[in-house]
């Protein structure tokens, strides 16, 4: 966490990242030279540094060895913030369209999942993802049982031939639906906009260093705009991509179709401004608290976030997760 | 008097024993009371009070879902693939190390293929053990098994290769038939090395076992650690490795004590008195 | 009396370290043979390769006629000059090891009336070796004396054709070793044993032996000692009546 | 004739080494053609003819962002870290273990904290040990080193305990100090045994070292098993894990004949011949 | 002559089994003591004491009238019954130990011409124990008579004050023995050594020594033989000039 009082100017900066085709265009900014023309524009050093362990990623940048790290809504606020440290969430990057889904052997509703052992990631956004399923089928937690799963064996174990439900996301997601029998009877497509996937910085660090989060910003929506062209660079940049993530062009693309990404730094505005990002963090807190996650607290309000605009949940006196919409909103008026 | 000679008494053993961990033990208390100055909600080297508030409800009250109080379902569970895992472990071992140590044609079918099994890093495998043994606690106790066994059978096979020719030799001259002389010569000349390799080895079984139940699990001590690692619970982490590392010393002892026992020739009888 | 065992042309040979150079020998059914020669020597490795432990790089060796088979069995008994008791057997087991391994194939172990007499024998011949006091205690916890008594008790025990001893009474002191003369002397008349005894005492050589046999090289290059092996050197037949009181060392 | 005495030569000894290692790979291919009859796209066990295919990318073409033949690089940096965490390793044990057996009161007081430490299983802790010692090579080697070191520490304290009491009073009649000893009497013995305790500390290390590039790295071994295994690329995976077996294999075989090299006394010479 | 070492009540006990039992000698220095007495006695439970090794249970030792310091050290040499060479060092490097050691307190190690010398002196040595066309074997790749005459030039090269010696010719043929007699006679009388030798062999205790000791217990309990220990029942002064031809049991 923040030990340390927050430092006054940085040159150097670190951010982390992990394979997840909404956070590619990451490392292939890093590799194309994106990252360095915008960090030496603002006369800083930025780092791109590759966990292969998603959650690791997200602790190290909680015990501070990350500036920056990219995460989804449910985990920034379970970890970091839950932590106790003050994190500005300043690139809503994509939310998932279809890349986690709830997938069932030999069925294709829902309502058969009802007294399934169902594996997962527990505590993850495939855990909300499930909840919010059971919402929809009218069932509870009480109807199925869960198995935590790494998200690393979860392919293999799904090839087993006991396991018949599963919670899972991408690449590992496609690659399990690819199997026999396989029906994916749920998915983040049924709840569009309510798993988004972030860039987040320590908040002491962009306070004292601005000049970090416009970087970034233009880094992401320059990456951006070569990354959509349907020309042979954009091809080019997304089979750089493919690569990355140990994957083939082919399955890459499909999974971009699942991704909402934000691609215009306009619409990423107008969806962190939204009243409907407050409903979706409502939910997402209160399933988070009911799991357990805030550790001790007496209610769900006691982690403090903010939103464009002054407004906030939670205890105010405590905010720890901010949306930040101001340096989407210079790249949107191209003040960066 | 030469340090070498310096014997110490048990008293003295105990205080000199505990220093160097008490030291450890305050030099964490002192960074975490650093961390926690610097901010209170500190996650990484959480304060006593923090572990013991932590526990409190693992340890007391029942879970809401099951009924049960987690921590000790985890303790059981763990502990129960533990032992089958180390069990299965142990009794190839001793069969298999036992055979291939004393039959040579035995020794020249299976070394190689006991060796090529315990170079292979069966986390690396675990798809293929999903496949044959299924996500329940088969395939758990089964990469105990395989993590633990092939060092042991190597360990009880090299022991075993080495027992005195003569003794072999004399054995023959008795009218021992190759049976007999597994079962009454080597077979219980084992047994103290056997209990040593299980010492060594549990170690990596605890290893094996996190590592298992970290994969695919709904109980257990690895599979609360990796579950709260997802929001870095060190409050709950700490308490538990520490109860991991007490329930291995305390399996540690058990078996140094019941060596003792049962084989008193192989123990500190021959610290003095010379022999032929 | 007639040959029980033939040398023919028997080597032994480490590398290029010839220790026994080609020896040719009988030996006859009941006799005593003394063995000594200087340390070195490869009494110690004669004796292995009569053993059936190890096998000589050339030439054969016959007993009864017929080559010997390569491995050891109950009809050769021996006393090495260590490693010879087992160590994880109290003294009264690995005295009753061998009548056990013979009264139980499957598992080694006699139980009841069959065990009792198995270890009532054990302990007579424990008390014929002086070690009728410690019953009960472990190789480790006795001197090296001791344990060479035990390794005695545990070979007669089994009353082999052959009996092979390498140094046997070495280790003990003169009063124990009197009796042991007397023990062995006894055992080898009563039984018919043929015994292969490998000593360092000339004395104990000739009070026992029927026959004396000196092991040394016959040839010796100082620039290159080790190419040369032992051979009989002497062998000198005893023509006497067995010896009543073989020994005169007692104190 | 008994089979205990029943002695392999160096060529049968070949032919049915191989023997059971051919089998189970008949096996495999038994059953991946079953499967792949059943489903031909089945990933879980892929055939030869997929594994070259996959490996060739790995094998030849080099990485158009790097410029490097993944696999090789992938192997250069798991080897440098394995080296490097065994190396570490090796020196404590060789180093504490010596010391530890052989100084009673250095065994009192760091003897428990050496268990302590060997029992607790290093995979648990593994948060707080990339947060001491960050995300690069560091941890990956000080987590191999940890991993193993204690059970080698032991293994040496123990083997450095039982030296015959005699040969250290021989060393002090003999005007040696604790020093003398330690250096000239003790090391000396000691280092056959290191290398055997290093040879049966190969497979942990291994097993610590994917663990360790599963979490964080991007170029190794481990890395990319668990990085295809999203995709359950056993093609790629089966040809990693083999390779990862041949290499250990090379390194125990190097360990043997290195030791029955450097320490000719240690080996075999007592395989006849009588002592006193 | 002077007194070197005392024993006074002294006692060796393991838990409930009595070896010593009040034991009270004194031995002067330049004398040659040799011990005999029965397998199990605590011949080598004695020597021990006085070496250092085993600290007595109750009693005093005093050496020079100074209480014997409880470690063992250059001034008193010994040759043990078995593990008495370094298995990792070949003959010449295991003689020259002491050497080293004295020489080299950092390293244990000598070079240049101090290594020379070192390793001349031993080899020196092994050529009078018989062993000079050794230098190179390893332990294990010697007899056990070869190693116990390694073991003595081992302790011989250091010229103790005390030299303690347990069976040391006992594995040794009768040949080789009279030659080591004759340099352990020689080095006694030019070095001044005092020597206690544990013997079986009676004819040599009394052809070496100035003095006999005879060790074994005074009472025996057949129910509890365990609760009474040995101690001197013989004390023998020889008053004789120093033997030239100390043994005549050579072939
Ligand atoms: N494995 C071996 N390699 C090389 N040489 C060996 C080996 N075993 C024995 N020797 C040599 O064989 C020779 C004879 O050894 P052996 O033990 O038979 O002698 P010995 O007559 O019994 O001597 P001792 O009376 O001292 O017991 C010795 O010179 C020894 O060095
Ligand atoms: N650690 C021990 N525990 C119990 N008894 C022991 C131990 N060591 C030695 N003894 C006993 O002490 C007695 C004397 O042993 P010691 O080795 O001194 O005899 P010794 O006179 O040297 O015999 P030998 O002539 O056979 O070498 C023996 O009865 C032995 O059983
Ligand atoms: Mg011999
Ligand atoms: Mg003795």
């Amino acid at each position: 966490s923040g030990s340390a009082p927050p430092p006054a100017k940085k040159h150097d900066f670190t951010i982390g990242w992990s394979i997840y085709a909404g956070w590619m265009p990451w490392p292939y900014a890093q590799q194309a030279g994106i990252v360095k023309k915008w960090a030496d524009k603002y006369g800083i050093d930025i780092k791109v540094v590759q966990v292969n362990d998603y959650v690791e990623s997200v602790n190290q940048y909680t015990a501070g060895k990350f500036d920056g790290v990219t995460v989804a809504n449910m985990d920034a606020l379970t970890i970091p913030a839950a932590g106790g440290k003050d994190t500005s969430a300043i690139i809503i990057g994509d939310y998932s369209n279809g890349n986690d889904g709830v997938l069932l052997k030999g069925a294709d509703n829902l309502a058969a999942i009802k007294g399934r052992q169902v594996y997962l990631a527990e505590l993850s956004v495939s855990h909300y993802l499930l909840a919010r399923a059971l919402e929809k089928a009218g069932l509870s937690f009480a109807d199925v049982k869960t198995t935590n799963t790494s998200d690393a064996d979860i392919v293999g174990a799904f090839a087993s031939p006991q396991v018949n439900a599963a919670v899972a996301w991408n690449p590992q997601l496609s690659v399990m639906r690819g199997q026999a029998g396989v029906k994916q009877v749920f998915s983040s497509a049924d709840v569009p906009g309510e798993i988004l996937d972030l860039l987040v910085v320590d908040t002491a660090t962009l306070k004292a260093n601005p000049d970090f989060g416009k970087a970034l910003a233009g880094i992401w929506y320059e990456t951006m705009a070569v990354m959509q062209r349907q020309d042979a660079q954009g091809k080019a940049a997304r089979a750089a991509m493919a690569k990355l993530a140990g994957a083939s062009p082919e399955t890459f693309d499909s999974q971009l179709t699942t991704t909402y990404l934000y691609t215009d730094p306009k619409a990423a505005v107008a969806a962190t401004t939204s009243p409907a990002l407050v409903t979706t963090m409502t939910r997402v807190r209160d399933f988070s608290y009911s799991k357990g996650l805030f550790k001790g607290a007496a209610s769900a309000d006691a982690v403090g976030m903010a939103f464009p605009n002054g407004k906030t949940l939670g205890d105010a006196a405590h905010v720890t997760l901010r949306f930040d919409e101001s340096f989407m909103k210079m790249a949107a008026d191209g003040k960066l | 008097m030469r340090w070498i000679n310096r014997s110490i008494s048990r008293k003295q053993s105990m205080a000199l024993g505990a220093l160097p961990i008490v030291a450890l033990l305050m030099l964490y208390l002192l960074l975490a009371a650093q961390r926690h100055a610097a901010n209170p909600m500190d996650k990484i080297l959480p304060l006593p009070s923090g572990m013991a508030q932590a526990m409190q409800a693992l340890l007391f009250q029942p879970d809401p879902l099951s009924g049960n109080l987690l921590f000790w379902a985890d303790t059981l569970a763990s502990l129960q693939r533990l032992g089958l895992g180390l069990g299965i472990a142990t009794a190839a071992a001793l069969l298999v190390g036992l055979v291939l140590g004393i039959l040579p044609p035995v020794r020249a079918t299976l070394g190689p293929l006991v060796t090529s099994i315990a170079v292979i890093p069966p986390i690396a495998l675990l798809p293929i053990l999903f496949i044959a043994l299924g996500l329940e606690d088969t395939a758990k106790i089964a990469l105990i098994a395989i993590g633990i066994a092939p060092v042991m059978i190597r360990d009880i096979a090299g022991h075993v290769a080495a027992l005195p020719r003569e003794q072999l030799v004399k054995a023959q001259t008795l009218g021992a038939s190759t049976w007999q002389i597994m079962l009454r010569v080597a077979l219980p000349q084992t047994m103290p090395r056997l209990l040593e390799a299980l010492r060594l080895a549990l170690g990596p079984a605890w290893v094996f076992l996190i590592s298992g139940e970290a994969i695919a699990s709904d109980v257990g001590l690895g599979y609360r650690i990796f579950l709260v690692r997802r929001y870095l619970s060190m409050d709950v982490i700490i308490p538990y490795v520490l109860w991991i590392a007490l329930l291995a010393i305390a399996m540690d002892v058990a078996l140094v004590l019941g060596s003792r026992r049962l084989f008193p020739w192989a123990h500190g009888l021959e610290a003095k008195g010379d022999k032929a | 009396m007639s040959t029980l065992l033939s040398l023919r042309n028997v080597w032994v040979e480490f590398g290029d370290r010839v220790v026994l150079e080609n020896m040719n020998l009988d030996i006859e059914a009941g006799s005593f043979v003394s063995v000594v020669g200087p340390s070195g020597a490869g009494k110690s490795s004669f004796l292995r390769v009569i053993l059936g432990q190890d096998a000589p790089s050339r030439g054969q060796i016959l007993l009864d006629g017929a080559p010997l088979s390569p491995e050891c069995g109950p009809d050769r008994g021996v006393v090495f000059q260590r490693y010879s008791v087992f160590p994880h057997l109290a003294v009264l087991e690995n005295t009753a090891f061998g009548l056990e391994c013979a009264g139980s194939p499957l598992l080694g172990r006699l139980f009841g009336s069959a065990r009792r007499k198995a270890y009532a024998q054990a302990e007579e011949m424990l008390a014929a070796v002086g070690l009728g006091d410690s019953l009960h205690l472990y190789p480790a916890q006795m001197s090296g004396g001791m344990q060479q008594r035990l390794a005695i008790a545990q070979a007669l025990i089994k009353r082999p054709r052959i009996l092979l001893l390498d140094e046997p009474f070495g280790a003990l002191d003169p009063g124990i070793r009197a009796d042991m003369h007397a023990l062995i002397t006894r055992l080898w008349s009563e039984y018919g044993l043929t015994i292969i005894m490998v000593t360092h005492d000339i004395r104990e050589a000739f009070s026992l032996g029927t026959r004396v046999l000196a092991l040394d090289k016959r040839r010796h290059d100082p620039h290159a000692p080790h190419r040369f092996g032992a051979t009989a050197v002497y062998d000198l037949p005893l023509d006497k009546t067995k010896a009543e009181n073989p020994s005169e060392l007692a104190a």
